[in-house]
């Protein structure tokens, strides 16, 4: 189970949320709502340990993150609004390369199947920089196929995909949860999953 | 005291340049740094209360 | 361990890749050494006497530049949120990436700058000594200079802070390694110069990565 | 052993800081006055001529006690930094940019007193040897630390960022510290030193020691209202400020 | 290994990599990394040849001559001497007896320098003192003869 | 004419803000010319021999350093198509890119040659030939440059590659930039090289923001 | 009236389209709809100008606009993939020079009352470094506000946005078309704007 508890965030002068607390059980999912800029990046970026809050701690299976990093890092995988690809890279060699850094390897034939499987066909061998943006978000996305990761967080997965890959992430995630994974995630627009967690920010 | 006459004290036999070039430096910065860090309290201080109020 | 060879490949990979860097770092140093022959003038005992002091100079000018891009486009690309979230140790992978920075802009300088002693007509002799005093000395460079990269990432006025921060730093690596040519050219030893330098160098790539690693954690705050 | 570390940090805690600091100042800044101004009158006035260097040598009271706190100020930072890293206090960090203006001005001053005396003394403004350059290299540190900080905005980046650079920097000071014992430099060796009697005149060293401890209330003063102004800058909306700091 | 053991090995490391530096260290202080060389090295050899070098030690006493502008004195360590030749402007403290580093080329045994810098001792006394002092030593140098 | 001076006042802001690009080049100008003492020795007729020389150089490879980043950031972050589909002719906007690049890059090295040669003791009245010379020499470098720039834009080896190709260009500009200095220290007339320097001045800095915003169009392709 | 005229855009070896025509009068909208990578951004920057077509043309109220880009670029607002802001300026300025370069100009007051409505209050003076995903793109499109012009070519302009801010860029595209405007425009969502034209790709 992944705990937040009295989560304080100060940007600038500003206090973006403050004594937040939830708390998100193995093989739920939440929803982070908020217009623009209530901080629900800055919420992700709290929980998946890459900004300290001012006050309050994250536990996952009751240690606190920050003091339990390995654990805690082999169990996550966190997708930002960057996209971390190099564009010089084909997008084979940006997942092996990715999955390389976090100690994870998968051979060549089961990342093409994941990208085929997320619609990437004939797309494998090309720089990233030919790809269009809703195909370099794809590439990014193919992660969640390809290394294994009991917590989600993802900030706003859904950008720049078309109807048909919408969809297949939203079975992605199902999947996931089934399981016994859990999922934060983000998003403005409204998701095609079975009724979540959520919290609401500003 | 060391010193005959107030000529002798500032020539420092020749080496008055040097000796008060060392001196008047340290004298400068050392008084130009408390009035510099004076003033920054100042402008705290000035820019407080109307903080407070609005 | 793993991690560290995984992050050098893939750092040498986008390197090769691109070309740019290290082709610019070797550039780099031909043309700031061979520009002074044409600004100086050819006279052979004048470039002679001025060979170590610039070729050391032009091997750490190379290094300085090439270190703002050691972590800013993997800081820009997110990338780096990656590495900092991995399961392997930070600093292991921050080692691979210095480790590939030297390969890339340290060690195709070494091994130009005989060449480049030929020009300035070093005896045969000496140049042995300068590949060794900059085999010592480019590594140094690069870890040193990493932490500055690290420190000044994402700032403002991010190249010449680097500089202000790090070449105090080089400094001594600059004077022990012309140095220890010199004294070589000179007919003494050079044992002395290439001790500190060899000193220097152990504990700055021993120390490097965790201090770089944590100053990354803090950049990226 | 919770307990204690909670004291601690209750001591290292701003508000209870800013007027514990706000108490010393006075006193330090008197002392700072009345040991330089008995400090100017012994090394101008009372003591003698020096046999090598006539007059010139009266350098010595202001270059000595320079260099002194411009190591020292180097390693009270560093010390906080230290401290900084390890238990995450916001007042080291605060300490620390306090510190670095003041250091940076007495490492200038170091170098300033001390060409104005080689240029008689030895003949030349500058050399490259290891005293010298060391201390080169100890100012351009300061001036690094001032710049890494004043480039982030972000105070606790500032702070943890410069507590870092702070750190590596340290080995510059034993460097300097033994660099005319390791090597053969221009600049003359210890006169002053823990291990054997000084080489000094009494009264010389009497006015340097006083000197020296002028300038060390200096630097503390100055500091305190410093630390003072950035608590104010950084804590402005905490509600400790607002209850009483506006005495 | 567990984090304990690995937290051990890499602090054992560490202090490995402390111990190799300061032996470096060590080893570069017994060669000869100087800012000038001593008229002992110029006999050994071990100064540079047909290039620029600085030299110190003590100018002996009695030894300095003036040509018109050009001074002629000598720089021993106690054990060996070297001839300097110097045209130019002396600095202040330059006296017999005294510190001294100039830099310049080696010739046939004949060092013609194109820089002098005084180097004084650290000792501050006032001229009473001192003479007092040089006093006492005589008397006991008189009286180990 | 507005639209030259908008891009202008654009890019000066920017810089400033930034403040790493003028502070690099300046920055870099002072240590390239400063660490050479450290490296080479302090002997004072050596250095005085070589310093037209070094400062040009300085110069030349300050100018250098500052030239990818003249359109690649504009480049990244789409501003630069935006600037090719504005109503105002493309030329007036990169003249007025050259334009600032140069106060950037170019003036404050000019600006700081006289104190640098004071360090390298060149006699005062060669000061001012060596600001006369430099003053006529960067803006050419500057407009140079901006062709190498735009033709290399978003290239891989984009570093490398534009110093291959503007260096063989500069080459003439130091010859008689630092000729100048080195005749007026030999005694003789600058007269002759400062006007083969005036020349070329004229020439490139009419011509470049054509063929510059030809080359930008292609690399927006 | 802008009209397209047989294009034919090649990328690699793939054929993106072929042989595409279609007309937008004024008042009129077209979205370009297809999958990711099918070719719209593509199309879209063909249409703007900044890439020529392997066949075909586009013609602006009759003049090819190759031919006549004053007139074009005078009447055209293009925006991309990429946000063209910078980072170390504010909003204020970026808009403002944003507007200078294309010889436009506008007092700061209206800057701070375009941006206003858009729902950047209390933002315009910080940096847009500081800013969140959204605030970046609303920023950006407030360039539809302040920079006067009748062909309107926008690439996904709804990513990013909340609800809140997707309604009212919905209420600027009507009524630039109310005024006698016309827009191109890709998105993957569904769009809250009066039926318009549309060409599929892919
Ligand atoms: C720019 C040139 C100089 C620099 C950077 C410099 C730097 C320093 C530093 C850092 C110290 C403190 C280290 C220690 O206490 O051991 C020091 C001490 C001292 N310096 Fe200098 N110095 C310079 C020139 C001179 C000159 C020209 C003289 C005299 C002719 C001189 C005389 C002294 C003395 C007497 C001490 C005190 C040493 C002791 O008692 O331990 N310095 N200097
Ligand atoms: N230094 C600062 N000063 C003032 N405000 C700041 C500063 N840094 C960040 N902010 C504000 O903090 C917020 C950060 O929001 P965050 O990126 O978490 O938003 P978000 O909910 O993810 O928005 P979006 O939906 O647009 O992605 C923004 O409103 C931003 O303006
Ligand atoms: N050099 C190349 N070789 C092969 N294919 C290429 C090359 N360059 C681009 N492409 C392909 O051309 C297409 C460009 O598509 P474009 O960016 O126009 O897509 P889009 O419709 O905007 O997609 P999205 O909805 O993802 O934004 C992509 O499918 C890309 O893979
Ligand atoms: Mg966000
Ligand atoms: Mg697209």
């Amino acid at each position: 189970m992944l705990a937040v508890n009295q989560l304080t965030c100060l940007r600038g002068e500003r206090r973006l949320f403050q004594q937040l607390t939830f708390e998100l059980p193995e093989g739920q999912w939440l929803q982070v709502q908020g217009a623009n800029g209530a901080g629900k990046t800055t919420l992700l970026r709290v929980v998946a340990g890459l900004v300290a809050p001012q006050e309050g701690e994250v536990t996952w299976r009751s240690q606190p993150i920050r003091e339990n990093r390995d654990q805690w890092n082999r169990d996550l995988l966190y997708l930002g609004h960057h996209a971390a690809l190099k564009e010089e890279l084909t997008a084979v060699e940006n997942l092996s390369y990715g999955l390389g850094l976090e100690g994870f390897s998968s051979s060549p034939e089961q990342l093409n199947a994941a990208l085929h499987q997320f619609g990437l066909k004939d797309r494998e061998y090309l720089p990233v920089r030919y790809l269009s943006a809703g195909q370099r978000r794809r590439v990014l996305l193919t992660r969640l196929l390809v290394r294994p990761a009991s917590v989600w967080v993802l900030d706003e997965p859904y950008t720049a995909l078309d109807v048909q890959a919408t969809a297949f992430l939203s079975t992605v995630i199902e999947t996931h949860l089934e399981r016994g994974g859990c999922a934060i995630l983000t998003s403005h627009q409204t998701l095609g999953l079975h009724p979540g967690r959520t919290v609401s920010l500003g | 005291m060391q010193w005959n006459s107030w000529q002798e004290f500032l020539t420092m036999r020749g080496y008055g340049l040097y000796v008060w070039g060392s001196f008047g430096a340290c004298a400068v910065a050392m008084i130009l740094e408390p009035l510099w860090v004076r003033n920054r309290w100042n402008a705290i201080r000035t820019r407080q209360p109307r903080q407070e109020r609005s | 361990m793993n991690g560290f060879v995984m992050a050098l490949r893939r750092d040498m990979v986008l390197a090769l890749r691109h070309k740019s860097e290290w082709l610019t770092a070797l550039f780099f140093f031909v043309i700031v050494t061979n520009l002074l022959p044409l600004g100086v003038g050819p006279e052979a005992s004048l470039l002679r006497k001025i060979a170590p002091g610039v070729l050391w100079i032009g091997a750490l000018l190379s290094t300085l530049l090439g270190l703002p891009r050691l972590f800013a486009p993997d800081h820009a690309d997110g990338t780096l949120e990656q590495m900092a979230l991995s399961p392997i140790p930070l600093p292991w992978l921050v080692a691979g990436k210095i480790v590939a920075h030297w390969l890339v802009c340290g060690l195709p300088v070494v091994l130009m700058a005989p060449l480049l002693g030929l020009q300035f007509d070093l005896p045969v002799r000496s140049l042995g000594l300068l590949v060794v005093s900059l085999m010592l000395g480019t590594p140094l460079l690069s870890a040193i200079g990493a932490l500055g990269a690290a420190l000044t990432l994402g700032l403002r006025g991010g190249g010449a802070l680097l500089s202000l921060l790090i070449l105090p730093l080089y400094i001594p690596a600059l004077i022990f390694g012309a140095g220890a040519v010199e004294a070589d050219l000179a007919g003494i030893s050079a044992q002395g110069h290439l001790s500190l330098l060899g000193a220097i160098l152990v504990v700055s790539v021993f120390f490097s990565p965790w201090v770089t690693s944590m100053a990354l954690r803090i950049a990226l705050e | 052993m919770s307990n204690s570390i909670i004291n601690w940090f209750k001591y290292a805690s701003p508000a209870s800081f800013y007027p514990l600091a706000g108490r010393m100042i006075p006193w330090f800044s008197w002392l700072a006055v009345v040991l330089i101004a008995s400090g100017v009158w012994l090394g101008l006035f009372v003591a003698p001529t020096d046999a090598q260097q006539s007059e010139g040598y009266r350098i010595i009271f202001v270059h000595v006690p320079a260099s002194w706190m411009s190591m020292f100020i180097y390693c009270v930072m560093a010390f906080w930094s230290a401290l900084g890293l390890a238990f995450n206090t916001r007042l080291s960090g605060m300490m620390t940019a306090a510190l670095a203006p003041t250091g940076a001005m007495f490492a200038f001053l170091s170098l300033w007193t001390g060409a104005l005396w080689g240029k008689p003394m030895w003949g030349t403004w500058w050399v490259w040897d290891a005293r010298l350059t060391s201390q080169l290299i100890l100012f351009f540190l300061y001036l690094g630390f001032i710049a890494l900080q004043s480039a982030i905005d972000d105070p606790r980046r500032a702070d943890r960022a410069g507590a870092l650079l702070a750190l590596v920097g340290v080995v510059n000071i034993p460097v300097i510290y033994f660099s005319v014992q390791w090597w053969n430099t221009l600049h003359q060796g210890a006169s002053v030193s823990l291990t054997k009697a000084p080489s000094m005149a009494h009264v010389m060293l009497e006015g340097m020691l006083v000197m020296a401890l002028g300038f060390w209330s200096y630097a503390i003063a100055v500091a305190l209202t410093r630390v003072r102004c950035i608590i104010l800058e950084r804590e402005i909306t905490s509600e400790w400020i607002k209850r009483n700091a506006v005495e | 290994m567990k984090p304990r053991h690995k937290r051990l090995a890499l602090i054992f490391a560490g202090v490995a990599v402390l111990g190799v530096a300061v032996a470096l260290v060590l080893n570069a202080f017994r060669s000869n990394l100087v800012f000038f060389y001593t008229p002992t090295q110029i006999v050994r050899g071990e100064v540079p040849q047909g290039r620029a070098f600085r030299i110190g030690g003590l100018v002996k006493v009695g030894s300095l001559k003036r040509q018109d502008i050009v001074a002629h004195f000598i720089v021993t360590d106690t054990v060996n001497e070297t001839p300097v030749s110097y045209r130019g402007i002396l600095p202040d403290l330059f006296k017999e007896g005294r510190g001294v580093v100039a830099e310049g080329k080696l010739s046939n045994g004949q060092f013609t320098a194109t820089e002098v810098l005084a180097k004084h001792d650290e000792n501050y006394m006032p001229p009473e003192a001192k003479d007092a002092v040089e006093q006492a030593q005589k008397t006991s140098r008189t009286l180990q003869r």
